[in-house]
């Protein structure tokens, strides 16, 4: 890709991200709100791929706007009987939350201009997915058992407590 | 590769694939009250086996996963917190109709999630052993069907502590960021005072803190332990907050030492926060679960406060007090569930007369709280003793001064408890039947709590050999 | 050698009646004969062995300048000892004889006076504690023993007084009694403090040649003051104005111990004390005018209220409170034999008159008021001569006792000034009137039809007949045989009688009792109408010049008003800010508890509130900080 | 040239709009979609630092495989409690979650 | 060695009993205070036994015994007494049998009553033994909340609720003692370099004595200390606690407190204040006696108007504590001497007090004075004792109060002349309010309301007696007590004499 391509891309897709994150915020449906999520995944996956992730780029789309989101809209769906017009209300602390946010965003940009950052010249690898899963089952292999177990926990969880709700 | 190093940690998970294995196989009417005895004597056993891995560190691959003394020290403290949790959980479930099975496996995938915190030398083991520990929490605190409380607490942990756990995550990755690496070690030797690194400080300070319950991070802490199912109230505060402490050791004393003198005056005021906080919201409070929620605010601010030394007799003191810490709760709740399957409910007013009803309970939960509040001769005083001894060490002074006027005026609630118990009559006269399990937790703790503060010597040395190895 | 011997055990003289009240307290109260007989066993054998060292300081020729001294010790730590000891001048040996003998005589009559009482035992208790308290002060040896002795002899008059300590006015006495002469121990206290910081030693001897030295050395300012100081205590004790208000109240123990206590015997302890640490006194010209004036002062106006009072026993209170300013007076203008003469003297006949009084008393039915009385002399003739003694002895008609102390007095003080011999003289015309009219309304003029008085038991007469003789041979005997060669200080001063003073005394008291029996003897002249002529000075005196009204005042309003004060500060300043506090406390933890509103979106800005803050301070500000530092 | 700051100010802008929505939605469901966002703007971070700083390590890939995972998890057990609080107080709205104070 | 662990077994035999108490049923009174008895008498011999073999001519710590305990800290199982311990201990276990059989009549829960107050008596004679400061500090703390328990449980309501009062003292002592605690740790850590650290208190002594402390960390350690142990012994404007908390204990509490605890307090500013920190000390002498003096005087005044029987003693404790730290504070031979020494004495005289009263309450449920009057009908033996009480605590001669009394104002006049002539002038006030009680409680007129109540007989005697016969005792022979606690003093003369040139606070200004 050329580098002004690149860049186009880049603008383009942190749009995407940021606007539909913005109207996942903002949107009054939930319903919307839960398919702009999926979008801003999308745009996120987009990103990873300019930064050559492709693997994370798929489980991105994979897990992400796939899964996550689905399972979002079918949460909405069991529990929202009403119409979808306003099921996503915002409350009264708006002004709140936008100052911190705000003045969070100034403090984390601030930090992200002043650091002077030791970038590596290095090319990013062509193909990051052996480095990637020999770090898996290597370095990290605790860590991935451990997610495994955590995976299985919160299968278990997720089953005992959503039951408890289908069997009454 | 040593694998054998995680033969612990295996085993812990294996139990919990277990339990839940049996409690398929076993018939839907038979009492799962086996499930809870099968978990106990399998900690207790894994417990033993710990003992047998004292010795020189031993990392498992690449150094980012240690077994040192220090590891060895929380897991024992998480396996004896599971230990005696489990042993007042049996009588706590075994109303429910069904779930016991899971309940056990959950508290035990826990375990291993704090585990593997205890012994995580990277960031990213640390998070996602935290992962696995907080999210088997949320389930575990919505885990009570029947009530109510329980279900909207679980909710209010889970949506705190995933926004905690995200920034806990951005700092990480910040860190990440400016030094280039996970590994606690190397950043150590990479870690300069960049707004990246600072930043990420911050995030993880705040993230640890908030999983630590320490003001003012610590707004779900009450809400959560009054929800929670009694025994995983305890774990909270017992478990959880330990494995807190084990990570915010290993980052802030291993990885981040150069920035010591920036953390530290954060670090500080947020103690001070938390014992005034802790203490003075805790004398107002009516439910038995509520109040010690607000207290362990205020423990949380001593532990913390022994990080201000940041050095080895300042980690010395934490890991002591968090280690008779367990048994002043374990005494505690194990009497609030004894009183709460009785009565029904957690308020302090239920204690009523309890000094008459079953003597027992009321010495067990007196010396609980004293141990707590830090009156010899139960064992919290030493802790405090250590602790702000190696505060006074180097130089703060006033912090001790603060610390100490806290933990006596903290002595006011728990003396509201000792008084409810012991001076007003009770409102029932059935004497109250103390489950024999629950009455070996409460012994355990009485005894271990009593004997740490009148000899500490052997815990104490313990815990500076564990302290030592993260310099 | 019995005299020998009593020299070497005078230790002995307090202890036994020390023993005897342990005794009867703890044991023999209940059997009332048995604790009267160990009493009086007791007391006789004291008084032998007060003869004995009377007999032994004769024989051995111990004088003031050479005392016999025995030492113990009693407390010794670095920095201060004390002693306990013996200290046997002739000063001490007459005060021995004269107190043993003087308990013995009231103890004898109590016999018969205080027969069926309930307290009997306890009160033969009582009065072996005084005893054995007021013989430990006399033989002190240092000021520590005597300060010892002498709180132990506030103990025992507070509880003689509050004998009868279920009536209210008995029990106020007690406790008056008490305080009075305490505000008089705190200056003695200090007194003693200066001394010991001083001179590092409280031993009689020991002060009795340091203090000329140190005088020589340093002068008379601290010294004057610290003499001032122990002379409140004798203020106190010794009933001396302002401090005299707790002697008269004192007569509502029974009356016996009015004669013992307050009227012969424990009163002069501070007349004793002046006397004994006269060493330190003689040095001080400022101290020694105090002394006098105040002695003076107190005898005139204690006179001048006994004129108008109506008790018989208040009356002879006030008498005492006056011939106490007698003593003192002597002893301001130089002379301790004259003092100690006329302590010697008043204890025979003031003795003798309270109980005859008591007797009279007794025989009414504890009627108190003396025109309630009258016409006592056919029915009582005993108490009537022992009455008629005692009065001619105190007014200072020769030749009973009282005229030859008196005489000494008077003289003494008119080779000092003029003034104080005016006021001397005055007081002894008023002290003559006022107890001639005593006697005249008690036993003269027409029966009163209401009384059935009968004559006192024998245990009663016996004292009064020996203590009769006393008053009539007291003054003379010793006169003849130079007293004052023995008790002194210093040379030896004999002077004869000054015939001129002699007789102005004499005449004076016999114009006033002439005068007395105008008024109440034959009732030519009328009480009332002077009474009437001069309303304030009457009222001035029958209430006594307010003084007890003022203490009264003191204590209720101004100590009890500082007292109420400082507990309104305590409980509401001092306790108020404790409570307030704890209440703060409370409320900022009721305040803080409503940040948690359960609500997990506002506990989210809190969170994230703080997270922004401690993000801030360790992205932006401490490294300015830092950097400030640093640069 | 795209380069590591502009990553992270698109990671920055995720985190603080999903902030924000974490500490203004009334609804559950919504809650747990700003949580995600957060963590989508940390992995951006984590990749960006992957790709710019240690480009042959790749640790920030790892790192974010794991997020992702977890993140799956904590919305798996939050819609099952949603659930569960649906069932117990009929309603989605955090604000309703009161009983717990003070 | 193969002595006899006497101080070990003292310091257990109330553990011991309390563990049998705790095995008897709860229906078992009888028995249970038949033990508490026997227990407390077995201390008290061994205590009086102590008290005989002292060897006073050797002087310094005796009956030592030391058991290494946590090496890390330095801390030792270090026990011995002197003659500043050794009358105090006695003392302690005096009050402590007396209080047996004080709490006699007891019926409400008795066998936690007994095992409360055998715990207390641990606690207190533990303070008392110990030469390590960290198991002081152990034995200190261990007293408060049985404390707290017996006052809510035992106690009673009168101004101010039994809850109050017991709160009230307990958070208020303890949050003296948190300044108390970090005045030792700071203590123990300049004491010595890391490595050779300890707490022994003669180690900790030795440290002043090596120059280890600066004077500017002893004025300031000090000061922490004297919050702590000055609100311990009612230091004014820290005694607030005092009269609430006396007036709410039970009897048996109020003989303990008033009689020995608050005397830790004392002992504490000698044994750690004066040896360890003397610079210290000198610089707040002058504080210390201002304030003393403020005690002494203040509270007789507010004990003159008060009505309830207890407020006048609790206050009169108070008056009488600033006469200890007058003592204290004249940091000289003659008056620590006699501040140690009337600690003691006014334990013995309050003790008895508190036991009459406690039995006068438990007779006629009345400690109001206005209520009382004339009980020296009813209750001769109690007026007795009330009399013993009272004239020893106006500092009659003869009695036990008189010496330690004046041997402090001879020290304290040497030193601080104005304050003591103040200080002094609290005799009269004390007089007043003493006698005040004294005439309004048991004389006057006869109340028939009164008649049923029985005097004290039996075992109800053995407060009375044994209390009484120790204030006449060592009244009239006060070299049994001066003896013991001057040989406890002696060893600090050097020190004393030192500080003689050593600057205070104030300079010369009020000298």
């Amino acid at each position: 890709m050329s580098e002004s391509a690149s860049t186009l891309a880049f603008y383009l897709l942190a749009a995407i991200t940021v606007v539909s994150a913005v109207g996942v915020v903002k949107s009054h449906n939930l319903v919307h709100s839960a398919l702009l999520l999926a979008l801003c995944f999308i745009g996120v996956s987009g990103l990873y791929v300019l930064l050559q992730a492709e693997f994370i780029a798929a489980v991105q789309l994979l897990i992400y706007s796939g899964a996550v989101a689905v399972l979002l809209v079918l949460g909405v769906m069991l529990t929202q009987r009403s119409s979808m017009a306003d099921s996503n209300p915002a409350n009264d602390w708006s002004r709140w939350a936008l100052l911190i946010c705000g003045l969070l965003a100034v403090v984390i940009l601030s930090v992200v201009a002043a650091t002077p950052w030791h970038g590596s010249i290095a090319a990013a690898l062509e193909n990051s997915i052996p480095v990637v899963a020999r770090a898996l089952l290597t370095d990290y292999m605790v860590a991935f058992e451990t997610a495994a177990v955590l995976l299985l926990a919160a299968m278990v969880g997720a089953i005992v407590l959503a039951k408890g709700v289908e069997e009454e | 590769m040593n694998i054998t190093l995680l033969t612990s940690e295996i085993l812990v998970v294996l139990l919990g694939i277990l339990i839940m294995l049996f409690d398929v196989l076993l018939p839907r009417q038979e009492s799962r009250r086996s499930l809870g005895m099968m978990a106990v004597w399998g900690t207790l056993g894994i417990l033993l086996y710990t003992f047998t891995l004292a010795g020189p560190p031993a990392t498992v691959y690449k150094g980012l996963y240690v077994l040192d003394t220090f590891a060895v020290f929380f897991k024992q403290l998480f396996l004896v917190s599971t230990v005696l949790a489990l042993l007042f959980s049996l009588d706590y479930v075994q109303d429910w109709s069904r779930n016991q099975g899971e309940f056990y496996a959950l508290l035990l995938f826990a375990v291993a999630g704090m585990m593997v915190m205890a012994s995580a030398n990277d960031l990213l083991t640390i998070f996602v052993g935290l992962e696995l520990m907080t999210v088997v929490f949320y389930i575990l605190v919505g885990f009570h069907l029947e009530q109510v409380k329980s279900s909207e607490a679980g909710m209010k942990y889970l949506i705190l502590g995933s926004a905690s756990s995200a920034v806990l995550l951005y700092g990480m990755s910040w860190i990440y960021g400016a030094t280039g690496s996970v590994v606690l070690t190397e950043i150590a030797g990479k870690a300069s005072a960049s707004p990246a690194v600072l930043l990420g400080v911050a995030l993880m300070l705040a993230g640890i803190a908030f999983k630590l319950a320490i003001a003012p991070f610590h707004l779900w802490a009450p809400d959560i332990y009054e929800g929670a199912p009694t025994p995983i109230t305890a774990m909270l505060a017992m478990g959880s907050k330990a494995a807190g402490f084990a990570i915010l050791l290993r980052i802030f004393i291993v990885a981040l030492p150069a920035l010591q003198d920036y953390w530290l005056i954060a670090v500080s005021a947020m103690a001070v926060i938390s014992m005034v906080g802790g203490t003075v919201v805790a004398m107002r409070q009516t439910n038995i679960k509520r109040m010690i929620g607000y207290s362990s605010i205020a423990q949380a601010g001593y532990m913390l406060a022994g990080l201000m030394a940041a050095d080895v007799p300042g980690v010395q003191g934490m890991l002591f007090y968090a280690m008779l810490y367990i048994f002043a709760n374990v005494g505690a709740f194990a009497v609030i569930v004894s009183v709460s399957q009785q009565t029904g409910t957690d308020e302090i007013e239920d204690f009523a007369g309890l000094a008459q009803k079953s003597p027992f309970l009321a010495v067990v939960m007196t010396i609980a709280l004293l141990s707590m509040a830090g009156i010899p001769p139960m064992a919290g005083f030493v802790g405090k003793f250590y602790i702000f001894l190696a505060v006074i060490e180097q130089g703060h002074l006033w912090l001790a001064l603060i610390g100490f006027i806290m933990s006596m005026v903290s002595v006011y609630y728990y003396l509201l408890v000792v008084k409810t118990m012991y001076m007003k009559e009770p409102k029932d006269s059935r004497p109250l039947l103390v489950g024999s399990s629950i009455g070996v937790a409460a012994v355990a703790s009485v005894l271990m709590t009593l004997f740490l503060g009148i000899y500490p010597a052997p815990l104490a040395d313990f815990a500076k050999a564990a302290a030592q190895v993260l310099w | 050698m019995f005299h020998e011997y009593a020299l070497q055990h005078a230790w002995l003289i307090p202890l036994l009646p020390a023993i005897a009240f342990v005794l009867i307290g703890l044991w023999l109260r209940r059997v009332p004969l048995l604790s009267a007989g160990l009493a009086l066993a007791v007391s006789i054998a004291a008084f032998l062995l007060a003869c004995g060292v009377g007999q032994a300081v004769i024989a051995q020729g111990i004088t003031v300048e050479q005392p016999f001294i025995q030492r113990v010790p009693w407390v010794a730590i670095s920095g201060l000892s004390l002693d306990m000891g013996v200290f046997i001048d002739p000063i001490t040996a007459m005060m021995l004889v004269v107190v043993t003998l003087v308990s013995l005589m009231v103890q004898i009559y109590s016999l018969g006076y205080m027969q069926g009482d309930p307290g009997f035992g306890r009160f033969y208790a009582y009065l072996s504690l005084f005893v054995a308290a007021m013989l430990g002060l006399v033989i002190s040896v240092n000021f520590i023993q005597l300060f010892v002795f002498w709180e132990l002899v506030g103990l025992s008059s507070y509880l003689l007084i509050g004998y009868y300590f279920y009536k209210i006015s008995a029990r106020e006495a007690a406790k008056k009694a008490f305080i009075t002469t305490r505000i008089g121990d705190f200056g003695l206290l200090l007194g003693i403090l200066f001394l010991q910081i001083l001179f590092g030693t409280l031993d009689f001897a020991q002060l009795g040649l340091a203090i000329p030295a140190y005088v020589q050395q340093s002068g008379t300012g601290l010294l004057t003051l610290v003499a001032l100081l122990i002379f409140l205590g004798p203020i106190g004790k010794s009933g001396q104005f302002p401090l005299h208000v707790w002697l008269p109240d004192a007569m509502e123990g029974p009356t016996p111990v009015s004669a013992l206590i307050h009227a012969a015997t424990m009163v002069v302890a501070g007349v004793y004390l002046v006397a004994r640490v006269f060493f330190l006194f003689d040095l001080l010209p400022v101290a020694l005018q105090t002394v006098a004036w105040t002695g003076a002062i107190t005898a005139f106006f204690a006179a001048s209220i006994a004129l108008t009072q109506r008790e018989i026993k208040r009356i002879l209170a006030y008498s005492t409170i006056s011939q106490l300013g007698y003593m003192m007076l002597a002893l301001g203008v130089g002379s301790v034999t004259a003092s100690m003469f006329h302590l010697m003297t008043h204890a025979f006949f003031k003795a003798l008159l309270f109980l005859a009084a008591g007797a009279v008393i007794h025989a009414l039915h504890d009627q108190n008021d003396i025109f309630a009385m009258g016409g006592l002399r056919h029915k009582m003739p005993v108490t009537f001569a022992a009455m008629t003694v005692g009065v001619l002895a105190i007014a200072g008609i020769p030749p009973f006792a009282g005229f030859f102390s008196k005489d000494e007095i008077l003289l003494a003080a008119a080779q000092a000034s003029w003034p104080l011999y005016l006021m001397a003289v005055v007081t002894s015309g008023l002290t003559a009137f006022y107890m001639a009219r005593l006697l005249f309304v008690v036993f003269f003029g027409p029966e009163k039809p209401d009384n059935h008085p009968h004559e006192a038991p024998l245990s009663m007469c016996i004292p009064l007949g020996v203590l009769g003789v006393l008053a009539i041979v007291g003054g003379f005997v010793p006169y003849t045989y130079h007293f004052g060669d023995w008790v002194r200080f210093g040379p030896a001063s004999h002077s004869g009688l000054d015939w001129a003073i002699a007789g102005t005394s004499t005449a004076l008291a016999l114009l006033s009792i002439g005068l007395a029996w105008l008024m109440y003897g034959s009732g030519r002249v009328s009480a009332e109408r002077l009474a009437w002529r001069f309303p304030g000075l009457y009222r001035l005196s029958y209430h006594k010049y307010y003084i007890d009204e003022l203490y009264q005042w003191l204590n209720q309003t101004v100590v009890g008003g500082i007292g109420r004060a400082l507990y309104w500060l305590d409980l509401y300043v001092i306790d108020g800010i404790v409570n307030g506090l704890g209440k703060l406390t409370l409320r900022l933890g009721d305040g803080l508890r409503k940040i948690q509103t359960g609500q997990v979106q506002q506990y989210g800005l809190v969170l994230f509130g703080a997270i922004l803050l401690v993000a801030a301070w360790l992205v932006w500000i401490e490294p300015a900080l830092m950097g400030g530092v640093l640069s | 040239m795209i380069g590591l700051v502009h990553y992270l100010t698109v990671g920055t802008l995720l985190f603080v709009i999903g902030l924000y929505g974490l500490l203004t939605k009334r609804n559950i469901v919504a809650v747990l979609m700003c949580i995600e966002l957060m963590l989508n703007a940390v992995n951006i971070n984590l990749i960006a630092f992957s790709r710019f700083i240690t480009p042959e390590l790749a640790t920030g890939q790892v790192f974010s495989l794991f997020t992702i995972t977890v993140a799956a998890c904590e919305v798996t057990v939050g819609l099952a409690l949603v659930f569960r609080v649906y069932h117990d107080r009929d309603t989605v709205l955090a604000d309703r979650l009161n009983w717990l104070r003070w | 060695m193969t002595v006899f662990p006497f101080l070990t077994a003292i310091l257990f035999t109330p553990i011991f009993g309390m563990l049998v108490l705790a095995c008897l049923p709860r229906e078992a009174e009888r028995m249970i205070k038949l033990i508490a008895a026997v227990t407390m008498s077995v201390a008290f011999g061994l205590t009086a036994y102590l008290y005989w073999a002292y060897d006073f001519a050797r002087s310094g710590l005796q009956f030592t015994e030391s058991i290494p305990w946590i090496p890390e800290l330095g801390v030792s199982y270090a026990l011995g007494v002197d003659g500043i311990s050794l009358p105090l201990l006695f003392l302690t276990m005096l009050i402590g049998l007396a209080a047996v059989f004080a709490s006699w009549k007891l019926d409400k829960r008795p066998k936690e009553f007994f095992m409360l107050l055998l715990i207390l008596l641990t606690g207190v004679a533990g303070t008392f033994v110990t030469r390590d400061l960290f198991i002081f500090l152990l034995f200190y703390e261990l007293v408060v909340i049985p404390i707290y328990i017996m006052v809510i449980i035992w106690g009673s309501t009168k101004r101010v609720s039994k809850e109050y009062a017991g709160m009230k003292l307990t958070i208020y002592l303890l949050l003296g003692s948190a300044f108390m605690l970090v005045g030792v740790l700071a203590l123990y850590l300049n004491a010595y370099p890391p490595g050779s650290r300890t707490f022994s208190m003669e180690a900790l002594a030795q440290a002043h004595q090596l120059g280890h402390f600066s004077e500017e960390f002893q004025i300031f350690a000090f000061l922490l200390l004297l919050l702590g142990f000055g609100s311990l012994l009612s230091m004014w404007p820290f005694h607030s606690w005092s009269p609430d908390g006396y007036a709410g204990a039970p009897t048996a509490v109020s003989m303990i407190h008033a009689g020995v605890l608050k005397k830790i307090g004392g002992y504490g500013l000698i044994r750690l204040g004066l040896l360890v920190l003397p610079l210290g000390a000198k610089f707040w002498a002058p504080v210390i006696v201002g304030l003393a003096v403020v005690n002494v005087l203040y509270a007789a005044l507010v004990a003159l108007v008060q009505k309830d029987l207890k407020y006048v003693i609790g206050y009169s404790s108070v008056s009488h504590m600033g006469y200890v730290l007058i003592g204290f504070a004249a940091l000289n031979s003659v008056s620590i001497n006699g501040a140690i020494a009337n600690m003691f004495a006014h334990g013995v005289m309050s003790a008895l007090f508190f036991a009459m009263i406690g039995h006068v309450y438990d007779k006629t449920h009345t400690r109001h004075i206005p209520d009382l009057g004339g009980l020296a009908h009813q209750m001769p033996r109690v007026a007795t004792g009330f009399m013993l009480a009272g004239m020893a605590s106006l500092g009659l001669p003869g009695l036990i109060g008189f010496i330690p009394e004046f041997t402090i104002f001879v020290g304290a006049f040497r030193a601080y002349p104005w304050q003591a002539i103040l200080a002094i002038l609290g005799i009269v006030f004390t007089a007043l309010y003493i006698l005040r009680i004294l005439a309004n409680v048991l004389f006057g007129p006869r109340r028939p309301e009164f008649d049923h109540c029985a005097d004290a007989r039996g075992l109800e005697l053995v407060p009375l007696v044994l209390l009484g016969s120790v204030l006449v005792v060592f009244g009239i022979f006060p070299q049994l007590l001066m003896g013991m606690v001057n040989s406890g003093v002696e060893p600090m003369l050097p020190l004393l004499a030192k500080l003689h040139q050593a600057p205070s606070m104030l300079g010369g200004l009020l000298k």
